[in-house]
Order: structure tokens, then sequence, then C-alpha cells
């Protein structure tokens, strides 16, 4: 079971399938008896050992909980939920800590905001391991950017990288959903990476099985000119409501903010559970006052 | 998706000392979203029995309507309360009357019977009963609630002691399940009352 | 593609659905009404095939008009859903299902204002609110925000006024008219909602 | 309609009287006495069993039969008719069985009998039975017997002890006489057999009357030899 | 399962996988002491497995595998790893065919160290504080839940092998179950 | 001239007439007296055994009047194995309704089911009509308490008070003159007693003769059935006793009162007429 936070849920309406370009992009291991380990690692992309099939990743799906006849699975399922707006004083990133395998809660305290460096964070949805290994590629290539040109990469070059380096995969059955956010000359970025190849920057973002939700409050409650603490506010409330209602958000909230002097962690890991009943005491109360 | 996990359910029932529990969370989902936390999925069916339906909603609906339909005819008729064993027959033959289009239910029964002896039993979608003198469990939770009543039942508990053992057995069950939990519901029946409690529990 | 929502408030339910008519890719009509009203106090709120919907809806309008007639009284809002219920899972495993979500929304002079939440399985649960259809996913969040207890017309109004944006805003959909009925003690009525 | 229209053949008479059904009593008051007592322990149930010519094996006509485990019965009438009905009540048992894993209580096999009796007095083209039946059982979840008789019109009584058939005024009279609340099984046994002695005609032997007893281990017709036993005791 | 002296790796799934990556381990634990003069601590092992099972994303080892040992600061450590290679550092972790059966029963006896709150009715745990699990406390809640897998998990065996990893060194522990 | 036409059930006679309805009605009038009061707090249903002989166990649960479901019962007179079909019928419709509505039926949805089939038995297939008139008690949300009567045609009618069975007539005049509206459920038990006391033989008037039951509403306002036990109704029927002791003695002054007067007054006019006037009557 691999563990993932998935990604946009699952619409018919939206599909656009594109496959059977794969094969030609994919360098077969002539030698696969080689051992994996004397691979060289030779620029950003690693090579990797691949069944000896012509579609490696129709392979794995016969493997995967995506074919029900299989008896051997290996679950990937979706779930998760993160956002990240840009406002007034920079960037804020939210999360939510749940890892699914299948409908079983894999772990409740996934960190799912990978620091890649002091400038840059990187959220993660979608294969858990397929997030955070190339996250953390990407990191390798920040801090070779900074040595090799004496100055930090900017927000837009680094989701470029890694958009460039998914997009070599794409049709393998990578599963990533991303937001990479940082703080550079032009001040705060927000870009969104996906395993598809979109990058896409803006000012609001959400990704998840429980980013409609959050989207709710989001739309309704952003503005460009939020207070510090408002924004904080609005993006913890987002992941409570996407974590009440979707059944694969859950566990704890991470919250960062991006600002110019680098990141600052506001939560760290704020339990979801009495945060629900903290809401619903303030909704009592309201109606309280209101009644009076 | 697995039709049993269309609705998301976990049910419990377990035995103690002339007192028996049955428990159940309260989610009702379509799939991944969550649609109500006030989802009924265990039924009273007589002064001293209870009948828990995990598994799709609509089914657990139909049956609990059914079976009260067949139970109070034989109230009327019989003229008595039935016992919990002839319960998990009732609803044993009337499922596999639907043998080769299945409701899909997995019914837990948890009663007194007529000299308030704990019995518990449940059946598998198509109505093979099983009894058995310590616990039975349904739902998408069942993994997590067999691991936890393994762990932590012990026979003849009082009262007491039977709600804190199902509360947590349920709860840390649910809380390893995205499809089950958003609060629970403890039923402890004994021979004189029905304690009838609500578990405020994590709403992820 | 369609989108029901409704919310009970102090003493009146307060329902809406969109009023596209959708086939394919093309949008056929843009004043469909998607409700039908069960008795002069129930509503009924249908989201599905076209087909479905109409027959169903007429159906059961007609089946409950009968026995009011033979009755004498209209039935309970409690005793119309589960009607409607027993209908949509009996039809489920016999010839043919109803793909039909939907909404019943009514005031009782006994129990007072009561929503149900169904869907296509006969899955049935009493709600103070719900929504279905793709819009569902965009407004529970605003909904689970912003509902309260015994809301004023106007708070509810608001409420569903904030659904409304938020659909017109991240909803790919162009769902931009929607039909607004209150039921409450009088009876139903359209309602106007400022559209976004 | 293709279908020929059948009516029923029992029908009310001026009097409001179902004649039918009163003519199938009279079949039954012309059949072979029967006898049921109820006690605390168990109740038992006994009938004649005469034979047409000597030559008819006995042990293969019966009398007293087993509905279920739990239940048996006996009759006065015809013979026939009863046997349509022991099969149904049977299956009738049986159907209870599979769905409740749980033998049927004795009260519900009866009046699932008398409805079965009451549909033949309503439904076309069929006339009534023409038995009146003794159905003896020992309950489990009440752990008490009883006793009850099923008349053609589908009717059902409870009785402590009856009779029924050709001596039954006498029988009843003298079980009115010999019954109290207290009496055991075995009294029961010898009170069912002079009862039946009342009134019989030719020499009484265990091959021309017949015996049951439902007690909390059952329902089992007893052994020639076991009423010759009785018979012996009562003799001396 | 396999162990050095510090760091200790359960693999459950496809025992042929397991054998496979058992080996590539110990060559690259023991390249890794040829080459840097001491052997790998715990931390590192665990981010060196994260490669090698990613290494695999597209023909990935069949297999779950928990990685235990003692940290930098000689804290004990528990990294779980999914059979791609996304892992976490825990409490504790239950893996395996009956994963689903342990973990809850762990974070129930667990709680204070998962700092997860428990909202049980009258009997709030909340203000539980942090208290570190013995090693006495640890053994008896691995023997119970392996106790309740064998009973529940048709494909938990017969026995369970335990490692205790501590400052001092390893201790091993052999441990019956029922036999059936 | 009838007889071509009486046992053919479904067949009209010259004059209009179904004989078998007639005949059927004619059976219910020998059956055991029931009768149903409607009071302002619940209603009383009450019936005369019919079986008499000695050794009959009358321990063994009811046969004149039945649980229909929680909020309806009924008391059947007439053929009792036609009832019990009928009985069985009851339920299962309640049941059913329940089972579509999740809310109790209706009592005059029930009601008009069963006698459409009742109707039935007089218009297809030629089988006989049922032999049974049932009185109905319950409780429902829209009429609150309610007694209804049904014939073998499957007519029936709501009613304040009502009595079918043998002497029901003379029964029925006593209800016609006693009844008060919005009586207690006491004031209704005593009612039905004292109507019992008149349609029966005095020495026959036993509770195990009799049975009774009531439809209340409980403290949460639900409707509650309850069977009365032989004791209560032999107090009852001490009760009625004494009340009946009381009228008659009541009554036996009135009358010796009335003769007072009337020999007062023939005294008077003998005084004012003398003695001539008595020659001439």
């Amino acid at each position: 079971m691999a563990f993932e936070f998935g990604g946009m849920p699952q619409f018919e309406a939206a599909t656009c399938a594109h496959r059977s370009t794969s094969k030609a992009l994919v360098k077969h291991n002539a030698g696969a008896d080689v051992d994996e380990d004397e691979q060289q690692f030779t620029g950003p992309v690693p090579m990797f050992s691949l069944p000896r099939t012509d579609n490696p990743s129709e392979f794995l799906h016969q493997y995967s909980d995506a074919n029900p006849d299989s008896k051997v699975k290996i679950q990937f399922a979706h779930g998760t939920t993160t956002l990240g707006f840009k406002f007034q004083h920079g960037v804020i990133i939210a999360v939510d800590s749940r890892a699914s395998a299948g409908s079983y809660i894999a772990s409740q305290t996934v960190k799912k905001v990978i620091e890649i460096n002091p400038y840059l964070l990187g959220t993660m949805a979608g294969g858990a391991a397929d997030c955070s290994y190339w996250e953390r590629v990407l990191a390798k290539e920040c801090r070779l950017f900074e040595l090799r040109n004496g100055e930090r990469i900017s927000v837009a070059a680094a989701s470029k990288i890694l958009a460039n380096i998914v997009y070599h995969y794409r049709g393998m059955g990578l599963s990533m959903g991303t937001m990479i956010c940082g703080w550079d000359k032009k001040g705060p970025g927000l870009f969104y990476v996906d395993s598809d190849g979109t990058r896409l920057t803006n000012n609001l973002f959400s990704v998840g099985s429980g980013s409609t939700y959050a989207y709710g409050v989001l739309d309704a409650g952003y503005r460009w000119d939020l207070s510090v603490e408002e924004a904080h506010e609005l993006a913890r409330r987002a992941i409570y409501h996407a974590t009440f209602r979707d059944a694969y958000s859950g566990g704890h909230i991470n919250l960062y903010h991006m600002k110019e002097t680098g990141w600052e962690r506001i939560l760290n890991m704020q339990d979801v559970g009495p945060l629900h009943y903290e809401y619903e005491a303030m909704k009592e109360q309201s109606m309280a006052t209101t009644a009076d | 998706m697995s039709i049993m996990e269309y609705n998301g359910s976990a049910v419990v029932a377990m035995t103690g000392k002339e007192c028996v529990a049955i428990a159940a969370d309260r989610r009702l989902g379509a799939q991944a979203q969550t649609v109500s936390t006030d989802f009924q999925k265990v039924f009273q069916m007589g002064p001293k029995l209870f009948v828990g339906l995990p598994g799709l909603g609509t089914d657990a609906i139909t049956v609990s309507q059914r079976l009260k339909f067949r139970l109070n005819m034989y109230t009327l008729r019989e003229e008595r309360d039935i016992e919990p064993k002839t319960m998990i027959n009732l609803v044993s033959s009337f499922l596999y009357e639907r043998r080769f289009g299945p409701y899909f239910v997995e019914p837990v029964v948890a009663g007194l019977d007529s000299k308030n002896q704990p019995y518990v039993a449940s059946t598998d979608l198509i109505g093979c009963p099983m009894e058995t003198s310590d616990f039975v469990v349904g739902g998408t939770s069942s993994e997590q609630l067999y691991g936890m009543c393994e762990s932590l039942y012990k026979p003849d508990m009082a009262p007491d002691d039977l709600f804190e053992t199902i509360s947590q057995a349920l709860m840390n069950a649910v809380d390893r399940d995205c499809l089950a939990g958003w609060g629970a519901i403890v039923h402890i029946i004994e021979k004189d009352k029905i304690t009838t409690r609500e578990l405020k529990a994590r709403m992820d | 593609m369609d989108f029901l929502i409704a919310l009970v408030g102090k003493d009146f339910v307060l329902t809406a659905a969109d009023s596209a008519s959708a086939r394919s890719i093309m949008r056929m009509k843009s004043d469909m009404d998607k409700m039908i009203p069960l008795s002069s106090h129930a509503l009924m709120l249908l989201a599905g095939p076209v087909g479905d919907c109409s027959n169903f809806g007429d159906y059961i309008q007609a089946n409950l008009k009968l026995q009011a007639l033979t009755n004498g009284f209209e039935a309970s809002t409690h005793a119309t859903a589960n009607y409607v219920r027993k209908n949509i899972a009996d039809a489920l495993r016999s010839r043919g299902a109803y793909q039909v979500n939907s909404l019943i929304a009514g005031v009782d002079e006994q129990d007072g204002p009561s929503l149900y939440y169904l869907d296509y399985l006969g899955t049935m649960v009493k709600v103070p609110y719900g929504a279905h259809g793709y819009g569902s996913f965009f407004t529970f969040a605003t909904l689970d925000h912003h509902y309260r207890e015994g809301m004023s017309l106007e708070e509810a109004t608001d409420v569903l006024k904030k659904c409304f944006l938020e659909i017109k805003t991240r909803f790919l959909m162009n769902l931009d008219s929607f039909k607004v009925r209150v039921v409450d003690a009088d009876g139903i009525r359209e309602v106007e909602v400022a559209q976004p | 309609m293709s279908q020929k229209y059948n009516f029923s053949l029992t029908t009310f008479s001026p009097s409001g009287k179902l004649v039918q059904i009163e003519y199938a009593l009279q079949a039954v008051s012309g059949g072979a006495t029967s006898i049921g007592i109820k006690t605390t322990e168990g109740a038992v149930i006994a009938s004649e069993k005469k034979m047409g010519s000597i030559l008819v094996d006995e042990q293969s006509i019966t009398k007293v039969d087993k509905l279920t485990e739990r239940i048996g019965m006996v009759y006065s009438g015809m013979g026939p008719d009863k046997r349509v009905l022991l099969a149904k009540g049977r299956k009738l048992a049986q159907q209870y069985f599979m769905t409740y894993r749980e033998q049927i209580p004795t009260r519900m096999l009866v009046r699932e009998l008398a409805n079965v009796m009451q549909e033949y007095t309503q439904r076309g083209g069929v006339r009534p039975f023409g038995v009146s039946l003794l159905v003896v059982g020992f309950d489990q979840h009440t752990e008490k017997p009883a006793l009850y008789q099923v008349d053609p019109s589908g009717s059902f009584f409870a009785w402590k002890a009856t009779a029924l058939g050709r001596n039954m005024i006498n029988a009843k009279a003298f079980l009115e006489k010999r019954y109290n609340d207290e009496l055991e099984l075995e009294d029961a046994v010898h009170t069912a057999i002079l009862t039946l002695k009342e009134g019989f005609e030719g020499q009484m032997t265990e091959n021309n009357i017949e015996i049951g007893i439902a007690d909390s281990a059952g329902f089992r017709r007893l052994e020639p030899t076991e009423i010759k036993d009785y018979l012996a005791a009562i003799a001396a | 399962m396999s162990s050095t002296d510090k760091t200790v790796l359960a693999s459950a799934g496809f025992h042929g996988d397991v054998l496979t990556l058992v080996k590539r381990i110990g060559v690259r634990m023991q390249n890794y002491e040829y080459q840097h003069r001491k052997p790998m601590s715990t931390p590192a092992c665990a981010q060196m497995l994260a490669t090698m099972l990613y290494g695999k994303r597209f023909f990935p080892y069949y297999t779950y595998n928990i990685l235990a040992g003692l940290d930098a600061d000689g804290k004990g450590c528990v990294f779980s790893y999914d059979p791609v290679g996304s892992y976490e550092r825990e409490h504790y972790r239950a893996a395996g065919t009956a994963s689903a059966l342990l973990q809850p029963f762990l974070d129930n006896q667990a709680r204070a160290l998962a700092r997860i709150p428990d909202y049980i009715g009258r009997k709030n745990q909340q203000g539980v504080v942090f208290e570190p699990i013995s090693k006495e406390r640890a053994m008896t809640i691995i023997k119970d839940v392996f106790t309740s897998a064998a009973e529940r998990d048709i494909y938990t065996g017969d026995a369970v092998d335990i490692r205790i990893v501590t400052k001092d060194g390893l201790e091993e522990h052999r441990f019956p179950l029922r036999c059936d | 001239m009838a007889h071509r036409y009486d046992t053919r059930t479904t067949i009209f006679s010259p004059e209009g007439r179904l004989y078998q309805v007639e005949y059927a009605m004619e059976a219910i009038s020998h059956a055991g007296t029931c009768l149903g009061i409607l009071s302002s707090e619940g209603v009383v249903l009450a019936a005369e055994k019919i079986s008499t002989a000695k050794l009959l166990d009358m321990s063994s649960s009811a046969e004149k009047i039945f649980k229909l479901d929680e909020h309806v019962a009924c008391s059947v007179a007439g053929i009792t194995a036609d009832a019990n079909i009928l009985v069985n019928y009851l339920r299962l419709t309640a049941q059913r309704h329940y089972l579509t509505y999740q809310e109790p039926i209706p009592l005059e949805r029930l009601i008009t089911l069963v006698c459409d089939v009742k109707q039935a038995y007089t218009q297809y297939g030629g089988m006989r009509p049922f032999g049974t008139s049932l009185i109905f008690m319950g409780w429902d949300r829209h009429f609150g308490f309610q007694l209804y009567r049904s014939d073998p045609s499957g007519n029936f009618g709501g009613w304040k008070a009502t009595c079918t069975g043998s002497n029901s007539q003379s029964a029925e005049s006593i209800l016609k003159s006693e009844y008060k509206e919005e009586c207690t459920l006491e004031e209704a038990l005593l009612l039905a007693v004292k109507v019992l006391n008149k349609t029966m033989d005095s020495t026959k008037l036993t509770a195990e003769r009799l049975e009774f039951a009531t439809m209340t509403k409980d403290e949460n306002g639900r409707p509650t059935y309850s069977v009365l036990t032989p004791e209560r109704v032999g107090q009852l029927l001490k009760q009625g006793e004494e009340i009946r002791k009381q009228e008659e003695e009541e009554e036996k002054r009135k009358k010796e009162e009335q003769a007072r007067q009337a020999r007062e007054r023939k005294k008077e006019l003998q005084a004012k007429t003398g003695p001539s006037s008595a020659s001439s009557s």
C-alpha cells in the first residue's frame, strides 16, 4: 500500500487521458541484470529500474487497486487537502496530515509541507513517495543552482524544474499535485505543479480531494488586504472544513507563512479533533448572542 | 471501491456479565463526501434486543424496516418477545431469501435472552450466522475493530467496564478508518434498563 | 450537473435548484423547474436524468395526491419522504432503478419544518441542510460554516447567496440562474433571490 | 375469463348457519373416539383404532401422528382428510423452523392448521375437512404442555381435557368427573384409557388403541408393548 | 528481520523481494562503513532505504518495512515505509497483513506518545502527560498485539521475533504464538 | 322462491337482496356480544366469550379481542375461524403501511382496506361472505380516539358507542339512552358492564367469560393498548352489580313511590268522586 494524499477528485467530466507516448520516452534498462546500485545518478533525472514490458505503467496498473481482479494489491489511495494563497503580507500555506491506503488511515501525522530551503516550500498531494522524492530532488537542484549562480533560485524557476522532471515521466503513473511557494526578487511566489505537467501561478490554490471544500471557505473569505491574523485563521478554517467533509483529509493542520525573511511555521500539527469542538462552541456562542 | 464501503460504517457488539453492549459510528458518506453525522445504524428490535446494520446505507434502512415488519408480525401473532437467538435466525433466513441479489449489510445482533444471558451474533450479507461468546464486529472498520476487541476484551465485564471497553474499541478503530466515525453511539443493555450514550469523537 | 440545495430555518425550509437542463455538451433549456410539489406543504427537488426525474416525480405526486384524497388528509413530510424512499429502494432492486437524487422539504403542523436527503440508491437521512450534485462539493463547507439552527428567512437567504456565489466562482459549469422556493406554514412560494 | 367459476360449497343458511360445516361435524362425531388430557408435566392423546377386517395390518395405519419432534395429533373423522392436514401441518412447521431455527409453538401450528381448515370453508369449489383434530405439544419457550382442538370450521380451542367422536358426550362427562388440576401424567394415560373403555365395543388390546404423549422430552407414540403394560396395570 | 547492532529492519510482504532488499541494504551499509570509516546511522539508513525503494518506483518491491534504531541523540526512532519509499519517523508502527488490526491498539496504548487526545465521554484522557514507554511495557504491548494478530489474521505466523536496540547493543527474543 | 338465489353467493335475488350477506349477519346475531364505547380518555372494548365447557382452558390467550398494532385493536363477533383470517390480514396491512410510510396506519385507512376485502367476498368468484363483524378501537394523530364497526357486507361506520352479536338491539338501546359524550374511561367501563348485565344471562356474567381491553394514551402521548386482568374485570362487575342494585332499589323506591302516589291519587279521586265512579270502572 503506497501512502498517498490524493490529487484532484476524480470527476468524469474532466478527464482527458493521454497515453501511448510513454513507450518512446522511457529508456529501457538494456542490461537490467546490472545491479541498480551501479547506476550513475547523473543529471536531474536518475534512472529507474523498469519491468521488462512494453508498457511499464500498464504493468504496474495491473497490481494496483485500479484493477479489482488483482490479488496482489499495491493500493494507491487519494486524499488530502492543501492550500496556498498570496496576500499583502506574503504567502500562506496550510495542509492536513492524513495518509491513507485504501480506506485505512495509514498515518495522521504526515508532514505534507516540504521545507525545500528557508525561502521555498512545497506541498504534497497525490503519491506520498512521488512528492517527497521529487521535491527532494528539487531541493538538491535548488541548492546546486545557488552554488553555481551565487543567488537564490526564483520560485518560477524552481517550479519549472519540478514541472520539467515530472513531465518526463508523464504517462508512467506518477501522481503529484503540489504547490511551490517562496519569496524571491519579485516578491511572494506561488505555483501549482502537477504530474500531468501543468504549471500555473495564481493568488490562490487548493489541491487535493478536500480542495473543493477548502475553496468554499477560501473564496468567501479571501482578500488581498487580509491581516496576518485573518489570513492564518482563514487558512486554518479552510483546512478544518475540508477535514470535516472529506473522508480522506484529516489529522492535524500545519500552517506556514512565507515572508520576505523566509518561511515561518505558524501552526505545528494542530489537532483538528479538538478544533472541531472549538468551532462548534464559537457557533453556539454566536447563536446565543444573536438570540439575545 | 466496494459497495460495502460506499457509505462507511463501523458496528461492534460485546458481551459482559448479564449485560451486553452494541455500538456504532454515526457517519453517512457518499464515498469520500460526508453527508450526515447523524445516521442510524443500530435499531432496537425488542425490550432487550438491538440489531446493528453496517454496510450500504440504503440497505441498512430497508433491512431494518423489513425486519421490523417481520418482527412486529411475530410479536403480534405469538404474543411474546423474540429471543435473540431466534432473531439471528430470522435475519439469516431473511437475507438468504435474496441470495442472488443480496442486501449489502452484515447484521450484528446483540441482546439479553429471556434468562438475561448476553447474546451476540452476526451474519454475512447472505445470512450465514456466526455466534460468538465474546464480540462481533462489522463494517469498513472491521479489521481495526477485531484488533481492538481482541486486545481489550475480557470476559464477564460489569456494565461500566463494558461501556468503557466497547467505547475505546470503537473510537480507536474508527480513528484508523477514513470512512467511519464522526461520532458514535453506545447502547448498554442490562436486565432492567438500557443506557444509551453518544460519544464525542474526532470529526475528521 | 444538477445542483440542489435546501436548508431548514426557524419555521420554514428554504430550497433552491439550478434551472439549466443539459444534454451531452449542450444546454437545452435555461428555465427548468427541478422542483415538484408533493402536497400543499411538501416540495421535492430532483436531480438526475430528466426522463427519470419527471417520470418519478409525476408518479410520486400522483400517488400521494390519490392517497390524500382517499384518506381525507395529506401525508406528513416524514411519511412522504419514507414513501419516496421505498419507491426508490424497491425500484433499485427490480426492473430499473430511478437515477434520481432528491431533497424533500416540508412543513407540518405538528412536526414543524423538516428536510430529507435521499440519493438514487434510496439512502435517506434527515438533515438540517443538504445539497446534491457537483455543487455540493463547493457549498458544503459554506453551509457548515454559516448555517445556524433556527435562522430567519433573511439569514437563510444570505447563506444561500454565499453558496450561489461560490458555485459561480469555482464550478466549471456555468450555473447562473436558480429557482428559489420557501416552504412554510402558508404553503410553497417562490422567492426572488438576486443572482450573483 | 376462460376460468370457470367455482362457487363456495359452504354457504350460509337462512338461520345464519354454515350447513356444510355442521355436516362435517356430523362426520366427526360419527368417527372413532379420541381423547386428550393435559397435565402439568405433559399431555396425552389417545384414540380407538378399529379395523374393518382382522386381515388389516394394524401397524400400517396410524391414528396418532407426529407433526414435529415436540407436537403430535390425533383425529376423529375421515382418515384421508387427516392425511392431507397432517402433511400440510408438517410442512408449515418446517417452514417456521426454516425461518426461525426454533420449534414452532403448538399454538402457532394449531393456528396455521385452523387457517387451512377455514380456507376450505370459504374457497370456491371445495368442501370442508371432515375431521376434528386434537393437537398436543410441549413448548420450549413456556415449558408447558398444550392441548388444542381444531374443528372443520377452522376454529380452535384450548382444553384441559376433552374428547371427540362417536362417544364424545359420555367421554366428556366422564372426564369432567375424573379430571383435576393436579393430575399426573401417568394418571392421565390411565384416565385416557379408561375414558376410551367407556363404550368401547369388544375387547380393548394394545393393537386397537393408540396413545401419544407430549412432555419435556418431546412427542412420541407409545409402542404396543407399552400400551399392553398400561392395559395390564389397569386390569390389575 | 535483519539488523546491525544499531539498526533493525522488519520487512513484510513478498519474501523474495524482502531477501533482495535486505541483501542490497547490507551491501550498501558495508560500503558506507568502508568509505566513511564509521557505521551508518539509523536516520541515514532510513533515508537510504527510501531512495532504494523509490528507485523501484515503476516495479516496486512488494515489501512493507519498519526500520528502528537510535538517532544521533540516542533516542529511539521508528521509521515506517510504504512500498515505494514514502517514509515517516514515528513513535510506533504496525505493518503487514495485520497492520489494520494492530495499529489502532497501539494508538490506544501509546496515545500519550502520539499526542493524540482522547474524547471519550466522561473519562477524558486529555490530561495524560507525555511519558516515555518503558522497555517492559513495550515488550508487553508487543506480545499482546501479536497474540491478537495470530488470533484473527490467518497470515500471521507461529512466533514473534523481537529485537531491542539500546545504547548497550542488541537484544534478541523469540516468543511463540498459537501454532495453527 | 328465495332458494334459487340464496346459496349462490354473488347473485342478487329478484327483490335485489344478497341473501348470503343477510344470512351471514344472522350468524353474527347468535354470537357473543361485543361492544365498544368511546370516552374522552380512551376507548373501551368488551366482549363475551361463548365457549362454555367446563374443561376448556380459559387461561390461554385472548380469543375475542385482538391487538392489531400499537395503536389499534379489534373485537370480533361471529365465526371465529373467519375472524382469525381477517385479523391476520389486518395485522399484515397495518405493518405494510408502516413499512412504506414509517408511520402508523390511519385507522380509517386500515378499516377501509379490510372492508374492501369483505366486500370482495360478497361480489367475486362465488365465495361466501365472512361471517364476522368487527369492532375497532384505536388512536391516530389525525382524528384522535376512534371507534368503528364493520359487518359482513363490507359496510363500516364510526361510532361513539356500538355493539354487535346477540342481543345487540337491546344493548344498543341502552347505549343510546345512557351514553354521555365526554365521559371518562371509568364511566365507559361501567357502562359496558351495565350493558352486558342486561344482554347476558346474569348467572353467566363472570370475569372468566368476559374480555375487556382499552386503548389509552401514556404519559408521552403514545397510544397504549391494554387488556384488563380478570381481577380488574371482577372488580368492575362488582361495581356494576352494586350500581345495578342501587338502581334497582331506586327503581323499586320509585315504583313504590309511584304506587303510593297512585294509591293516594286513587284515594283522592275516590274521596272526590265517591264510590259511584268505582263501580262504573
